[in-house]
C-alpha cells in the first residue's frame, strides 16, 4: 500500500506539475461535472461504515455476520464502478485531447484498477466464506486485510477527488 | 596507489594549458569557461589532496604494527574523536565547495547584458542558426557556423526542432540544453580570436556522434564584414560548370530541401546553402569544405552519415561534378 | 495456541536426528522439473537470482567490449550508428535493470532470513513470482536485442527521442515494458524483505543487533518502494503516449519534455543508492569478519545508511543541470547533493577506523573491499566534483561523467560484490573458492577498471561527449581511447578468471566448514549450504554478534511444528516472539501468474486491449495461487 | 540417443559447446537470409540467372582482369575490384549503379567510357544480365 | 554386452533427456532469431533504389504491379515501422498538409474516409505522387527520390487504412487534430466505411 501510496501521490504531483505549467487549467475544458464525482465519493465514504464493521465482526470470527458483510461489500465495489463510467464523460475532455485529459483519465483509471482489484478479491473471498473453507482463522484474517484494503482505496480517493474536481474551480 | 600517478598526471594537464585542442574544457579563451576551468582545477587539486590523505590512512590503518593489548576503551574513545573531526572536516570542506561553486555560478553571470541574440534551433543532426534582424539591418540565417565578435558579450538563445539537444562549446562556455517547448539561452564571450569546436552533447540519436558546431571568434571589424556578406543574396555563378550546377540544383531534388537565397531553391528542411561555400565545414563538422568533400557528400550521404535527413539523390557525373563547383563557388 | 497434542508435532518433542529428518519432509523441494518450477525455497530462489544477474552481467560486459572495439580507433565503421545506439542503451538498461539491483535483492532474498534466523522469507510465493518475472524480463530485452528490435534510445530514454515521433518501431515500447517487468520484480522483493526483517528476527534480536548488511538492505527495500512507483508512472505514461497517443511529454498540448527527467531521475538517482547502499553492508559484514572486531560506530554506520537514504531522494535535479531550470533550485540541488558526502564520509571513516583497531586478514574478500575503499573514494569526489552546477556544466554528458559513475557503481559495487561472493561462496555452495585465483582476480581487475576508467576523466576534460559511436581523427582522443580498450581486455580477462574460479569451484572447491571465516552472524550458524529448513531451532539472540558471544553452543528457542512449514514472529523493536506463522508451501501457481503476466505485459505493447484481455488470465492465476488448498498451512 | 557426460566439467563443456552452437546458428541464419534476400533482389532487378555466371566470367576474360569473390581464379589486377558493387554509386565512376547501365557497360563499356581500358568483349545482353545478377548479389 | 547396451539406451536418465531438449531448444531458438532478425536498412543498394523506379500500371493509372523486387525485399514500405515513421516525416517536410491537411483532406482528397480515387494500393499512390493527377496533384518526381516517394506512399496508405497496422507510427508531439495513425484514424472517424461517391474529387473511377 505504500507503493500504491507513492503511485497516487506521484500521480497528483504530475496533475499538479502540469498544471503549473499550463497557461489555463484545465486546458480547452470545462471544469468537470461534479453529480457524478461527488456522489461517488458520497458512496465510498458512505462504505466505510460496513466496511468498519465488517473488519470488526472478522476480528471475531463471526463467521454469519461476515458473510452478510461480504455480500453487502461486494455490492458496494459494484456500484462505484457504474458511477465511474459517468465519471469519465464529466470530464469533458478525453485522454487524447491534451494533457489535461491524459493526466485526468490515467488517475481515474489508475483510481478505477484499485477498485476493481478489490472488487475480485471482495468476490473471491466472498466465494470461500460460504464454502468449506471458510471458517477458519486464516480466512478471517485475510478478510480484515480486504476490509483494510477498501479503507485505503476510499481514502486515496479523497485528495484525488479534491484535486480532480475542485482544484479546476479554483 | 596505482591510481595515484594518473590522478596526478590529469592534474598536471589541468594546469598546463593549451595542450589539449580547441574542444576541451581544460583550454578556455572565453570567460565563462575561465571561470569554470578555476572552479575545476581549485575542486580536483582539493579532492586529490582529499584522496591522498585518506589512502595514507587506509595504507597505515592496513599495515601498522599491531600491539599485543591496547587498551581498548581509551583507544576507542580516541577513535570516536578522530572519526567525529574527520567527520567535520569532511563538513567544512564540502561547505568551501559549495561556496566555491556558487561564486562560480555568480561571475559567470547571466545573458541578460548581452548586445547580440543569435538563436540555434537544434535539428537531427545540425544546427540551424539565425542571426536576428536589427532596425533596418535584415537578419540571416546559416547553418553549423556561428561567428562572434571578440570580447562582446553574445547570447545564444537555445531551441530545439525535434529531440533535445545540447550545445556545448567547451572552450567557450558549459553546455546548456536545446528543450523542445522550451528555450534555453546561454552566455557566450571570447576573449581570444579563434576558431572554437563544440559538439552536441545529449544524446539525439543516430548521428549523435557527427554533430558538431563551430563558433568563430574575430575582430568586430571581421565580423561585422562577415554578417554582411552573410546577409546578402547568393553569388550568381560565374564560371560554367557553376552555372550548370545551379540548373540541375534546382531541377534536382535538392531545391526542395535547402534554400539558397536570390533563387527559387527555398526548401527548409534542410540547412540554409546560401553561402555554403564560406563555412568552414559541411555536415555539421564531418569534413572540411573542398571541392572534393562536397562532392562526396553529394553523392552518398548516407555512407559518410549512415541515418542522416538526407537522401542520396540520384545523380550523373556530370550532375555532380556541376553541383559540387556550384556549392564551392557560394562563398 | 500452546496446545499439545500429536497431529501437532513440535521441535521441542524430537532429538537432532530425527528432527533434521522430519524438517527436511516438511521443507524440502521435491527432486524433478516440477519441484524445480514450483519450489518457493529462498535459497534456490536467491541463488538463481544471483546466477542469472551474474549470466546478465557476463552479457553487459560483452556488449562493452563492442563498443570498446568500436572506439578503440576513430571513425572506425566495425558498428553503425543504429547498432551501436543499441548496444550502449542495452549496456545501460542491463547492467542497472537486471544485474546490479537484482543481484543485490538476490544476495538479500539468500542472506537476509539466514541472518535474521528464520526458516523462510516473507511471503515466499510472492518470492518465486518475483524471479520469473524478472527473468522473462531480461529475456524480453536480449531476445529483442538479437531480433534488431533492442531500445535504443539509451538507459534514461529521454523523451521525445523515446517518444512517438522519434522512436520508430516498437523499441522503445520494449524498453518501457522491460522496466515494467523489473520494477514488478523489484518490489516485491523489497516487500518481502521489510517484512521479513520487521517480523520474522530471531528472538532478541532488537533493532539494535540487526546485522549492518540487513539494515542496509531495509533502507534500499524502502527506497525501492518510494522510488520505483516514479519510474512506473513514467514508463506507463510513455507508453500511453506512444500507443493511445496521450500527451504527457507533448508540449504543443500542455505536456512537458522535462516532466520526463523529473520523474525518471526521481527514480533514477536513488537507483544508484539501491545498489550502493547494499554494498554498504557486505562491506561491513567483510570487513568486521576480516579485522576480528565489529564495525566501529554501529549507530553512525546505521544512521549514515538512512540519511543517506533520506537525502537520496531529494537530489534529483543534479541529473539536469544543464536542463535550463530555475538556478535558485540548481543552488539548493547543489547544497543537498554535496550532503550526501558526509554520511558517504562517515561512512568511510568509521571503516577506516574499524581496520586501524583490528586485525587484518588480507584474504581475497577483504582485498575487494580495499580495492572499494580505493576507487570508491575517488568516485565519491568526482561525485562531489559534479554536484556543482558551473562544474557540470562542462562535464555533464562527456567521458568524465562516464568514469565517474563506473567509479561509483563498480567500485562502489561490483566490488564489494565480489568480495561478497568470495565471502558468501562457501554458504552457497558449502565449497570454498580459490585463494590463488581469488587474488589474481583481484590483481586483474583492480589494474584493469582502473587503466580503463581512469583515463576516461580526461578525455571528458578534453571534450568527447558521451553517447557518440565514432569520433573524428582530428580530435585529440585515439590514443587514450586506444589505452582504455586495450584495457579493458586486461578487466575482461579478470572477470573470465572470476568466473571460471566460481564454476570450477562449485563443482569441486575445498569442502567448506559451517564457519570457514569464523565470523560472528547467523547465517554461519547453520551449515554450507544450509538446510531447507535453515536453523533446526530458531536461535536466540543476545548481542549483535551472536556467534562470538557462544561460538559453540547458541542458545535456540523451540516449539515449531516441524510437520507443516512454520516460522516464528517476533515484535518489530525488540524481536520478542509473537506468534507461529504458518509459511506457504511449493506451489506451481506463481509461475502461471507470472507467465499470464508477462503474456499480458508483452501484448499490451501492441494494442491497449492486451491489459483487459490479459487481465483475465491473470487473475484466473491469482485465484489460483491464494486459493486454499486445505492443507495444514493454510488452516492453522 | 547417447547418454551425456556424467562428469560436472564434462558437462560444462557440453554446455559451453552448444552455447557456442547457438551463437553460429544465429549468425548462421542471420547470414543465410541476408544472403537470401540479396539474391532474391538480385535477380528479379536484373532478369538474370547468376547460376550461369561464373562460367561466363571465365569464358570472356572478365576473371583475368577483376578481382571477383567466389570466382576460382578471378584475382586480376587490372580493373578495379568488383567486391559489393550493390553498394556502389557509379559504375566505373561514370554511369549510376543501376542494372539497365550494369548490363550496358558490360556489353559495351567504349560507349560510355571512350578512354576505358575495358574492351567490348561481344558478351550477349542476356549473358550480361546473368554476370549483373551474379555480381548484384554478392 | 549388447543387451547391456540397449538397456542403458532405453533407460535413457530423465535429467539427460531434459539437458539435451534444452541444448536443442537453445541452438534451434539461436537459428530461429538469426533468420528472423532483419536490420534497419538506413542505406539502401543504389541499384535497388533505381530499381524501385520500375513498377508497372494499368492503362488508366489505376492500380498496377511494383517492380518484382519489392517483394523480394518483403514489401518494406508498407510493413517496416523506421520506413513508416520517415514517411510521416516527409509528409510534413514535403508539404502535404498543405493540400491534404492531417489526412481529412482540404484542397487534396481525403484520406481517412475510405475512398481512394486511384486505388489503395502502394503503385497508385506512388505514381500519384511521382507523376502528379489532374486536378491540382503536382507531380514530385523532381523533387523527391524515388526512395522517399514510396516511403511517403507506405505512409499515405496508412493514415487511410481501416484496418491500423502493428508498425503504424503514433501521433506527433503537435496539435492533436484526429487519432494516431497506430490507431487507425480512418476506422474513428469514418467507421461506415467508403464514402460513396465525392463528384468534387476529381474523376471518380
Amino acid at each position: 500500500m505504500l507503493i500504491e501510496g507513492t503511485g497516487f501521490a506521484l500521480s497528483i504531483v504530475v496533475y499538479l506539475y502540469l498544471m503549473s505549467l499550463a497557461p489555463s487549467w484545465p486546458l480547452n475544458a470545462a471544469p468537470p461535472d461534479l453529480l457524478a464525482g461527488t456522489s461517488l465519493t458520497a458512496l465510498l465514504v458512505a462504505s466505510l461504515v460496513p466496511n468498519l464493521f465488517l473488519a470488526r465482526w472478522a476480528r471475531n470470527q463471526n463467521l454469519l455476520k461476515v458473510r452478510v458483510g461480504l455480500i453487502v461489500m461486494s455490492l458496494l465495489g459494484i456500484a462505484p464502478l457504474i458511477l465511474r463510467a459517468f465519471e469519465f464523460p464529466a470530464m469533458h475532455i478525453k485522454w487524447d485531447q491534451n494533457a489535461y485529459g491524459s493526466i485526468v483519465w490515467v488517475m481515474l483509471g489508475l483510481h478505477t484498477t484499485h477498485i476493481l482489484t478489490d472488487l475480485i478479491e471482495t468476490l473471491v473471498l466472498t466465494c470461500l466464506m460460504f464454502s468449506r473453507h471458510g471458517d477458519n482463522g486464516r480466512r478471517f484474517g485475510d478478510v480484515s486485510d480486504n476490509a483494510m484494503y477498501w479503507n485505503f482505496v476510499v481514502v486515496t480517493w479523497l485528495p484525488m477527488y479534491a484535486c480532480l474536481y475542485w482544484v479546476p474551480r479554483l | 596507489m596505482r591510481t595515484a600517478r594518473p590522478l596526478l598526471l590529469s592534474v598536471i594537464i589541468a594546469v598546463a594549458p593549451g595542450c589539449s585542442g580547441n574542444q576541451s574544457a581544460l583550454n578556455p579563451h572565453g570567460a565563462p569557461a575561465i571561470h569554470v576551468e578555476h572552479l575545476i582545477i581549485g575542486t580536483v587539486a582539493a579532492c586529490t589532496a582529499v584522496w591522498i590523505l585518506v589512502m595514507v590512512i587506509l595504507g597505515l590503518a592496513l599495515l601498522r604494527r599491531r600491539r599485543a593489548a591496547a587498551d581498548s576503551a581509551k583507544s576507542e574513545a580516541r577513535l570516536t574523536m578522530t572519526v567525529v573531526a574527520a567527520v567535520v572536516a569532511t563538513g567544512v570542506i564540502i561547505a568551501g565547495l559549495t561556496i566555491a561553486s556558487f561564486y562560480t555560478t555568480r561571475s559567470i553571470g547571466g545573458p541578460e547584458s548581452a548586445a547580440l541574440t543569435i538563436t540555434v534551433r537544434g535539428q537531427q543532426w545540425w544546427w540551424q542558426i539565425f542571426y536576428a534582424s536589427s532596425g533596418a539591418t535584415p537578419g540571416f540565417q546559416t547553418a553549423n557556423e556561428i561567428h562572434i565578435p571578440l570580447g562582446e558579450d553574445v547570447n545564444i538563445r537555445l531551441e530545439s526542432a525535434d529531440v533535445i539537444h545540447s550545445f556545448w562549446v567547451p572552450s567557450l562556455a558549459g553546455k546548456q540544453d536545446l528543450v523542445p517547448g522550451r528555450s534555453n539561452s546561454l552566455l557566450l564571450r571570447a576573449e581570444k580570436p579563434g576558431v572554437y569546436r563544440g559538439q552536441c552533447a545529449e544524446f539525439c540519436g543516430l548521428q549523435h556522434s557527427h554533430m558538431a558546431i563551430v563558433v568563430i571568434a574575430e575582430a568586430p571589424v571581421d565580423y561585422e564584414r562577415w554578417a554582411a556578406a552573410q546577409r546578402g543574396d547568393a553569388m550568381v555563378p560565374a564560371d560554367p560548370d557553376a552555372a550548370a550546377g545551379q540548373a540541375a540544383f534546382l531541377a534536382k531534388p535538392c531545391a526542395a530541401c535547402h534554400t539558397v537565397r536570390g533563387t527559387p531553391a527555398n526548401g527548409t528542411t534542410g540547412p540554409d546553402l546560401t553561402h555554403i561555400g564560406a563555412r568552414q565545414t559541411i555536415g555539421a563538422g564531418l569534413l572540411e569544405t573542398t571541392r572534393g568533400s562536397l562532392a562526396a557528400w553529394i553523392a552518398d550521404p548516407q555512407t559518410l552519415k549512415p541515418g542522416n535527413n538526407m537522401p542520396m539523390v540520384p545523380l550523373t557525373s556530370v550532375e555532380l561534378q556541376n553541383i559540387s563547383a556550384y556549392m564551392e563557388s557560394l562563398k | 495456541m500452546t496446545r499439545e497434542d500429536d497431529s501437532e508435532l513440535r521441535d521441542t518433542a524430537l532429538e537432532a536426528t530425527e528432527l533434521d529428518r522430519r524438517l527436511t519432509a516438511t521443507w524440502a523441494t521435491p527432486p524433478g522439473l516440477w519441484g524445480a518450477l514450483s519450489t518457493v525455497d529462498h535459497k534456490i530462489i536467491g541463488r538463481r537470482y544471483i546466477t542469472t544477474a551474474v549470466v546478465f552481467l557476463a552479457l553487459g560486459g560483452l556488449l562493452s567490449l563492442l563498443m570498446r572495439l568500436q572506439l578503440a580507433q576513430p571513425e572506425a565503421r566495425f558498428i553503425g550508428p543504429d547498432r551501436y545506439n543499441q548496444i550502449f542503451s542495452i549496456h545501460g538498461t542491463n547492467m542497472m535493470f537486471l544485474f546490479a539491483v537484482p543481484v543485490m535483492q538476490a544476495m538479500a532474498v539468500y542472506l537476509v532470513p539466514l541472518m535474521v534466523g528464520t526458516r523462510s522469507i516473507a511471503f515466499p510465493r510472492l518470492n518465486a513470482f518475483s524471479y520469473w518475472m524478472y527473468l522473462a524480463g531480461g529475456l524480453l530485452l536480449w531476445i529483442a536485442f538479437m531480433l534488431d528490435a533492442g531500445p535504443d534510445v539509451g538507459w534514461f530514454a529521454y523523451v521525445p527521442l523515446s517518444g512517438p515521433e522519434y522512436a520508430a518501431g516498437k523499441r522503445a515500447d520494449i524498453w518501457a515494458q522491460m522496466i515494467t517487468f523489473t520494477e514488478v520484480s523489484a518490489l516485491a522483493v523489497a516487500v518481502e524483505i521489510v517484512v521479513t526483517v520487521f517480523k520474522q528476527r530471531a528472538p532478541g534480536m532488537s533493532l539494535d543487533r540487526i546485522p549492518l548488511f540487513v539494515w542496509s538492505m531495509l533502507v534500499t527495500s524502502f527506497l525501492v518502494i518510494l522510488a520505483m512507483p516514479a519510474i512506473m508512472i513514467a514508463s506507463t505514461a510513455l507508453i500511453l503516449d506512444r500507443l493511445v497517443e496521450t500527451h504527457f511529454f507533448n508540449p504543443a498540448e500542455g505536456g512537458d519534455v522535462l516532466l520526463w527527467q523529473h520523474l525518471f531521475w526521481f527514480f533514477g538517482h536513488p537507483e544508484v543508492y539501491i545498489i550502493f547502499l547494499p554494498a554498504v553492508g557486505m562491506v561491513s559484514t567483510i570487513v568486521a569478519t576480516f579485522t576480528r572486531r565489529p564495525v566501529f560506530g554501529y549507530l553512525g554506520m546505521v544512521m549514515a545508511l538512512i540519511s543517506t537514504g533520506v537525502l537520496a531522494l531529494g537530489l534529483w535535479v543534479h541529473h539536469m543541470f544543464v536542463a535550463g531550470l530555475p538556478r535558485l533550485g540548481e543552488s539548493f540541488f547543489t547544497a543537498s547533493s554535496m550532503a550526501i558526502a558526509i554520511p558517504a564520509g562517515l561512512q568511510i571513516f568509521c571503516w577506516l577506523a574499524t581496520i586501524w583497531a583490528g586485525r587484518p586478514i588480507f584474504k581475497t574478500p577483504f582485498l575487494f573491499v580495499i580495492g572499494f575503499m580505493v576507487i570508491f573514494v575517488i568516485g565519491g569526489l568526482t561525485g562531489v566534483m559534479v554536484a556543482s552546477v558551473p562544474f557540470d556544466t562542462q562535464v555533464h554528458d562527456t567521458y568524465f561523467v562516464v568514469a565517474h559513475f563506473h567509479y561509483v557503481l563498480v567500485g562502489g559495487a561490483v566490488f564489494p560484490l565480489l568480495g561478497a561472493i568470495y565471502y558468501w561462496f562457501p554458504k552457497f555452495t558449502g565449497r570454498m573458492m580459490s585463494e590463488t585465483l581469488g587474488r589474481w582476480v583481484f590483481g586483474l581487475i583492480f589494474a584493469g577498471f582502473n587503466l580503463t576508467f581512469f583515463p576516461m576523466h580526461i578525455l571528458g576534460l578534453r571534450g568527447m561527449p558521451r553517447r557518440i559511436y565514432t569520433y573524428q581523427p582530428e580530435m585529440p582522443w585515439s590514443g587514450l581511447n586506444m589505452l582504455i580498450s586495450l584495457s579493458a581486455i586486461i578487466l575482461a580477462v579478470g572477470f573470465l578468471l572470476f568466473f571460471i574460479d566460481a564454476i570450477r569451484s562449485g563443482r569441486s572447491g575445498a569442502p567448506a566448514p559451517s564457519n570457514p571465516w569464523g565470523a560472528s552472524t547467523l547465517e554461519w550458524a547453520t551449515s554450507s549450504p544450509p538446510p531447507p529448513y535453515n536453523f533446526a531451532r530458531t536461535p536466540v539472540v543476545g548481542s549483535l554478534e551472536p556467534l562470538s558471544d557462544n561460538p559453540d553452543m547458541l542458545p535456540v528457542a523451540a516449539g515449531l511444528r516441524v510437520d507443516c512449514r512454520e516460522l516464528l514472529v517476533t515484535s518489530v523493536v525488540e524481536a520478542i516472539p509473537e506468534a507461529r506463522e504458518p509459511s506457504s508451501g511449493d506451489s506451481i501457481w506463481p509461475l502461471w501468474a507470472a507467465l499470464a503476466t508477462t503474456a499480458t505485459l508483452i501484448w499490451s505493447i501492441f494494442t491497449p486491449w492486451a491489459v483487459v484481455w490479459g487481465s483475465i488470465p491473470v487473475a484466473i492465476a491469482l485465484i489460483g495461487w491464494f486459493w486454499p488448498k486445505g492443507t495444514s498451512e493454510d488452516d492453522s | 540417443m547417447s547418454d551425456l557426460p556424467a562428469s560436472p566439467s564434462g558437462r560444462a563443456a557440453l554446455m559451453a559447446v552448444a552455447l557456442v552452437a547457438a551463437s553460429a546458428a544465429f549468425v548462421a541464419a542471420n547470414v543465410a537470409r541476408d544472403n537470401h534476400t540479396q539474391a532474391a533482389v538480385a535477380k528479379t532487378m536484373t532478369g538474370g540467372d547468376p547460376e550461369r555466371a561464373p562460367e561466363i566470367f571465365r569464358r570472356y576474360g572478365c576473371s583475368g582482369c577483376h578481382t571477383i569473390p567466389g570466382i576460382p581464379g578471378a584475382d586480376g589486377q587490372t580493373g578495379a575490384p568488383l567486391t559489393g558493387l550493390s553498394k556502389r554509386v557509379y559504375i566505373a565512376g561514370v554511369l549510376e549503379n543501376n542494372s539497365d547501365n550494369l548490363v550496358a557497360w558490360i556489353v559495351s563499356p567504349r560507349s560510355f567510357s571512350p578512354q576505358t581500358a575495358m574492351p567490348a568483349t561481344g558478351i550477349s545482353q542476356q549473358e550480361a544480365k546473368d554476370l549483373a545478377a551474379y555480381l548484384y548479389a554478392q | 554386452m549388447g543387451t547391456e547396451s540397449v538397456t542403458e539406451k532405453a533407460n535413457v536418465n530423465p535429467a539427460s533427456a531434459l539437458m539435451v531438449a534444452g541444448l536443442l531448444l537453445l541452438i534451434s531458438s539461436g537459428g530461429v532469431f538469426g533468420w528472423l532478425r532483419q536490420a534497419r536498412e538506413l542505406r539502401l543498394d543504389p541499384p535497388g533504389v533505381s530499381d524501385l523506379d520500375r513498377f508497372r500500371l494499368m492503362q488508366n493509372g489505376i492500380s498496377g504491379t511494383p517492380p518484382e523486387s519489392y517483394f523480394a525485399l518483403g514489401k518494406v514500405y508498407e510493413s517496416d515501422a523506421y520506413n513508416l515513421s520517415q514517411g510521416k516525416r516527409l509528409y510534413s517536410w514535403f508539404g502535404c498538409a498543405a493540400c491534404h491537411a492531417d489526412g481529412r483532406g482540404g484542397i487534396g482528397p481525403s484520406f481517412l474516409d475510405g475512398w481512394w480515387l486511384y486505388g489503395p494500393e502502394m503503385v497508385s499512390i506512388v505514381a500519384s505522387i511521382r507523376d502528379g493527377r489532374p486536378h491540382g496533384m503536382p507531380a514530385f518526381r523532381d523533387k523527391m527520390t524515388i526512395e522517399q516517394i514510396w516511403q511517403l506512399a507506405g505512409y499515405v496508405q496508412t493514415i487511410g487504412s481501416y484496418t491500423p497496422k502493428v508498425a503504424a507510427p503514433s501521433r506527433n508531439d503537435d496539435k492533436h487534430t484526429r487519432p494516431a495513425e497506430n490507431r487507425g484514424p480512418a476506422k474513428i472517424l469514418f467507421d461506415e466505411g467508403p464514402a460513396g461517391v465525392h463528384a468534387d474529387q476529381g474523376p471518380s473511377p
